[in-house]
């Protein structure tokens, strides 16, 4: 395994983490039609994507919008702003059912508390469902994503043992690892966690049924950092790249365009 | 990259998407008939389809006698108020010329097939069958047990055509479909479809459509061609365009009763026009004058507008 | 078992059979919320149920059409003049499953080919479904109206033992009593039929899982005659009174006001 | 006989239909959620009511604060944008003041248990769950054997409160709601629920809804009580009327995270003021300046009227 350093110095410019995060997750957009997007930084990727990589990418919500053109940057996924001029507004039945599981959105963007070795996602609880040390704020869609997305992304805001562990305290939205395990006729339609980037790097899982693997080290960061950083021994790809940094028009597309009031960006 | 312009010629559509041997679905309950569409199957000579609609009409009975169908999955077999479809009746009753294979449905039942498809279901639950003989004879029709304790409940099974096609008032250059009045089956069964086409009185701004996002029954992503086809669904109607073309209906029932008439009027109506303007032409003045509307407009909504 | 005459001689009007039967049918509407109307003959009926003895009727069509308010008469359950002006159009999930499925239809205004002794119909076939003598309309929505809706309203065109059998050739949709026989945990919800009306009589069937009884008969018909034209030995009721005739009202709507070009009145 | 008009006051239609130990509905994606109907039902003091909500927001907080709920039905535990719900976290964390009942479901689940009941259905099929921890702890979550031969399919049981109360941009006197954006689980948990009471901005004549009935969410047969509320969704929003008050969303995190302010509030702010049109007074210049929206009318549609 070797470290390929891709990103060109003169590139580079001061980013925070939540805008390098951004960027990069916007770039994984290139060439998707439809993503089902959450609130947050996903906000913020997909609105980048779209001025970048991907002007055409269709923006999916659970609250019902399809094809969102919103004025401004949304505040949450029931947004009026994403309701106002977009191709469509449908029935929860219509998106869950329809748009969702019938398998019509390619790629899920979720977060996560935590996410396991096989891309199974916690977002209920830390510590005991029923007392919980903390109560985070559960599925949503996300269990309703994971199945029936073409891939999910994972953007998670920590790299640790607590964000990555050996074991979930709760699995929220299961890998199709785990689906599997539990009825070996029970295969989900969609792949599951394909990408998940964090402070550190991005992990990868191109088989199904296989486990993350890192693939990119962010600027400055080492294989073995993430290793270290991570609750189980993470594998790695046989060449591991080094994420190219944000340019500048990113950075300036996210401040001066997409998050004026600095809602997302920190 | 560029965002997909899906507007299409209705030949050229069909040649693309509908093959034989196909299922094919042609919804509209009543209203806004894919007419337009079936004539074009017709046309293009496909042959052994599997013909899916809750009710058959007209254009089951045209389609049946131009031999371009070998099944019919059906919940209705007359026509509205016009009675018999006696096309179809010769079919079934006398096997005339040949048997039509049939597969039965309450109304209910047809559309919770198109409803398990559409949302990536085995089977959708219904109320509808115990004590009746149609899952005795359609054996599609099943039970699954009640996990919490209750009665056993009537399933029908995922209905997926390979491909459908329905009519709206108007749709954008992408595919984004808006309709009103009866809204059918339609966007169940577009979703439930591998492929859809999608006939249109009107192709409209896009502008027009996001005016309105609550009007659009289809987005775009489920749609693979939408076809610019004024008349479309004549001699059904398309509410706030034109009527129904209640003589038309009422002149069926003597043309379907005589196989002769009826194949002369295949040869004159479908076979003997290019395409749906040459038949609203050959419509002459029958056309729209018989079937036109007075307007009754919808009051606007107000979407708002986030201010700076 | 008395005949019990009520009607006034000189209400008399030469009605046919087609405005006798409406007339006797919107008058079983009287007291009803919403009823599942077909088209024909109960288009007439609840149109002049309407204008009668119950104004504020509520006109549900298996189109989706809630609360019609046609200002011509309907030449379907589909037609324009039914959703111009309405209170709601519905998805066919809210009409069959909401409405309808969940319990909120009062009366289903039914046609048959055929109605045993429990209130099964027939709409499929004569003969053998394979290879029928005649191929009828089919189920359309009755099979999904009989067990959901509150009670059913039959109207026959022919009493004879043919359209009243001991054996249905085929049961398109079943009574409770079939029902509870296919399996004793699959009782519906609704009492099933109700009322059926002939042209030489009213059978009702006061009992969710009893048979039907000769309640009714027409001027100048006799009890004899109607048990004569029945397929099975049919129960009487203690009293049977005589249908009153339509009044010169009825008949003057229906001609006047209803039916102006003859399209159903015979 | 007369068409029954169903409009009501809030304070009534709550006193009827809302009692001690119910399950309580209080439905809204977002958008339109029905946080009048909420402050009625903790001024007027109910207790141990079940509250099932997709998104419980702070209304749930508010509620729960309040002690009128006991336990909670929902699928997400947080507030859209502004983060944590700080009085469900105590509750459920430290169980301080005293625990909270929580029954869990994804949003699709929430969904099909409305859609289950609103059916008629024991339960509704979904594709959520396999392999998630979700069934294991909440024994609701079932599966059914697919009789076509698939994979066992996960069912959600039908969820049907004893009341709901839901918030729509408008209404005619007879209870016909119109609503427009966001539409939610407004229609499913209406016929899910045995009394519905809807909310409204507005209450308009008859003819305006007429002119769309295709916007018609909400037929009046299935509504008990419609009551004009102005402002009824404060701080969340209503398409076209008024916009989220995000910054009103902010301030409630520091708020909540302190009891003894979150009752100070509850106190001024609901205890404080005898209905909605005081709380909007009391908000002051804040309302309506803060939310107003400009205007983006929809293009009417043409229903059509037959010609004589």
């Amino acid at each position: 395994m070797t470290v390929i350093p891709t990103s060109e110095p003169d590139d580079s410019v001061a980013v925070s983490s939540t805008e390098f995060l951004a960027a990069v997750a916007a770039r994984e957009l290139a060439g998707k039609g439809r993503v089902f997007a959450g609130v947050g930084l996903p906000t913020l990727a997909v609105d980048l994507a779209k001025r970048t990589v991907n002007p055409f990418l269709e923006l999916v919500y659970e609250s019902g919008v399809c094809g969102a053109h919103p004025e401004g940057m949304a505040e949450g996924i029931a947004d009026s702003v994403l309701v106002s001029g977009a191709d469509a507004v449908v029935s929860m039945q219509a998106l869950f059912g329809y748009v969702l599981q019938r398998g019509n959105v390619d790629v899920g963007f979720l977060g996560a508390a935590q996410v396991d070795r096989h891309g199974s996602l916690n977002t209920s609880v830390i510590g005991d469902w029923h007392k919980p040390k903390v109560r985070l704020p559960g599925s949503g869609g996300a269990a309703d994503i994971m199945p029936n997305a073409g891939e999910c992304i994972v953007v998670l805001r920590r790299h640790d043992p607590g964000a990555l562990p050996a074991q979930l305290d709760f699995c929220t939205s299961p890998s199709p690892v785990r689906a599997r395990a539990s009825d070996p006729r029970a295969v989900p339609p969609g792949h599951g966690v394909a990408t998940v980037i964090t402070p550190l790097g991005v992990l990868r899982r191109p088989d199904k049924f296989g486990e993350l693997e890192l693939a990119q080290v962010h600027p400055g960061v080492s294989v073995q950092q993430v290793r270290e950083n991570t609750g189980w021994d993470l594998a790695v790809a046989h060449e591991v790249t080094e994420t190219p940094r944000p340019t500048r028009e990113d950075v300036r597309l996210l401040r001066e365009e997409i998050d004026t009031v600095r809602l997302y960006l920190r | 990259m560029v965002k997909p312009v899906k507007t299409r010629g209705l030949a050229d559509a069909i040649a693309e998407y509908v093959e034989d041997g196909m299922t094919v679905a042609l919804e509209g309950f009543g209203h806004l008939i894919p007419f337009a569409a079936g004539h074009e199957i017709i046309r293009q000579g496909r042959r052994d389809l599997t013909l899916c609609r809750m009710t058959p009409d007209l254009i089951a009975d045209q389609m049946i006698a131009a031999g371009t169908v070998r099944k019919l999955v059906a919940s209705f077999f007359a026509s509205g108020s016009a009675g018999s479809l006696h096309e179809v009746r010769r079919r079934i009753e006398r096997h005339d010329p040949e048997p039509l294979e049939v597969e039965e449905y309450s109304h209910y039942g047809m559309f919770c097939r198109y409803q398990a498809a559409a949302s990536g279901l085995p089977f959708f639950p219904l109320r509808s069958y115990a004590g009746s003989d149609l899952p005795e004879l359609n054996p599609q029709i099943r039970k699954v047990e009640d996990p919490y304790g209750g009665a056993p409940v009537h399933v029908v099974p995922a209905l997926a055509p390979d491909v459908t096609v329905v009519h709206a008032q108007r749709a954008d250059r992408y595919g984004n479909v808006q309709m009103w009045g009866i809204v059918g089956a339609q966007q169940e069964v577009v979703y439930a479809a591998r492929r859809a086409i999608v006939t249109v009185e009107e192709i409209v701004d896009e502008e027009v459509v996001r005016s309105d996002p609550n009007r659009t029954v289809i987005p775009a992503h489920a749609v693979d061609a939408v076809v610019h086809c004024p008349g479309g669904a004549h001699p059904s109607y398309v509410q706030g365009c034109y009527d129904r073309d209640n003589a038309f209906y009422r002149d069926w029932t003597p043309i379907s009763k005589e196989p002769a008439r009826l194949h002369a009027w295949l040869a004159e109506w479908v076979y003997g026009v290019p395409d749906r303007a040459a038949y609203l032409a050959k419509l002459g003045d029958h056309w729209p004058a018989a079937v036109a509307v007075g307007e009754r407009l919808s009051q606007p909504v107000d979407y708002g507008r986030r201010l700076a």
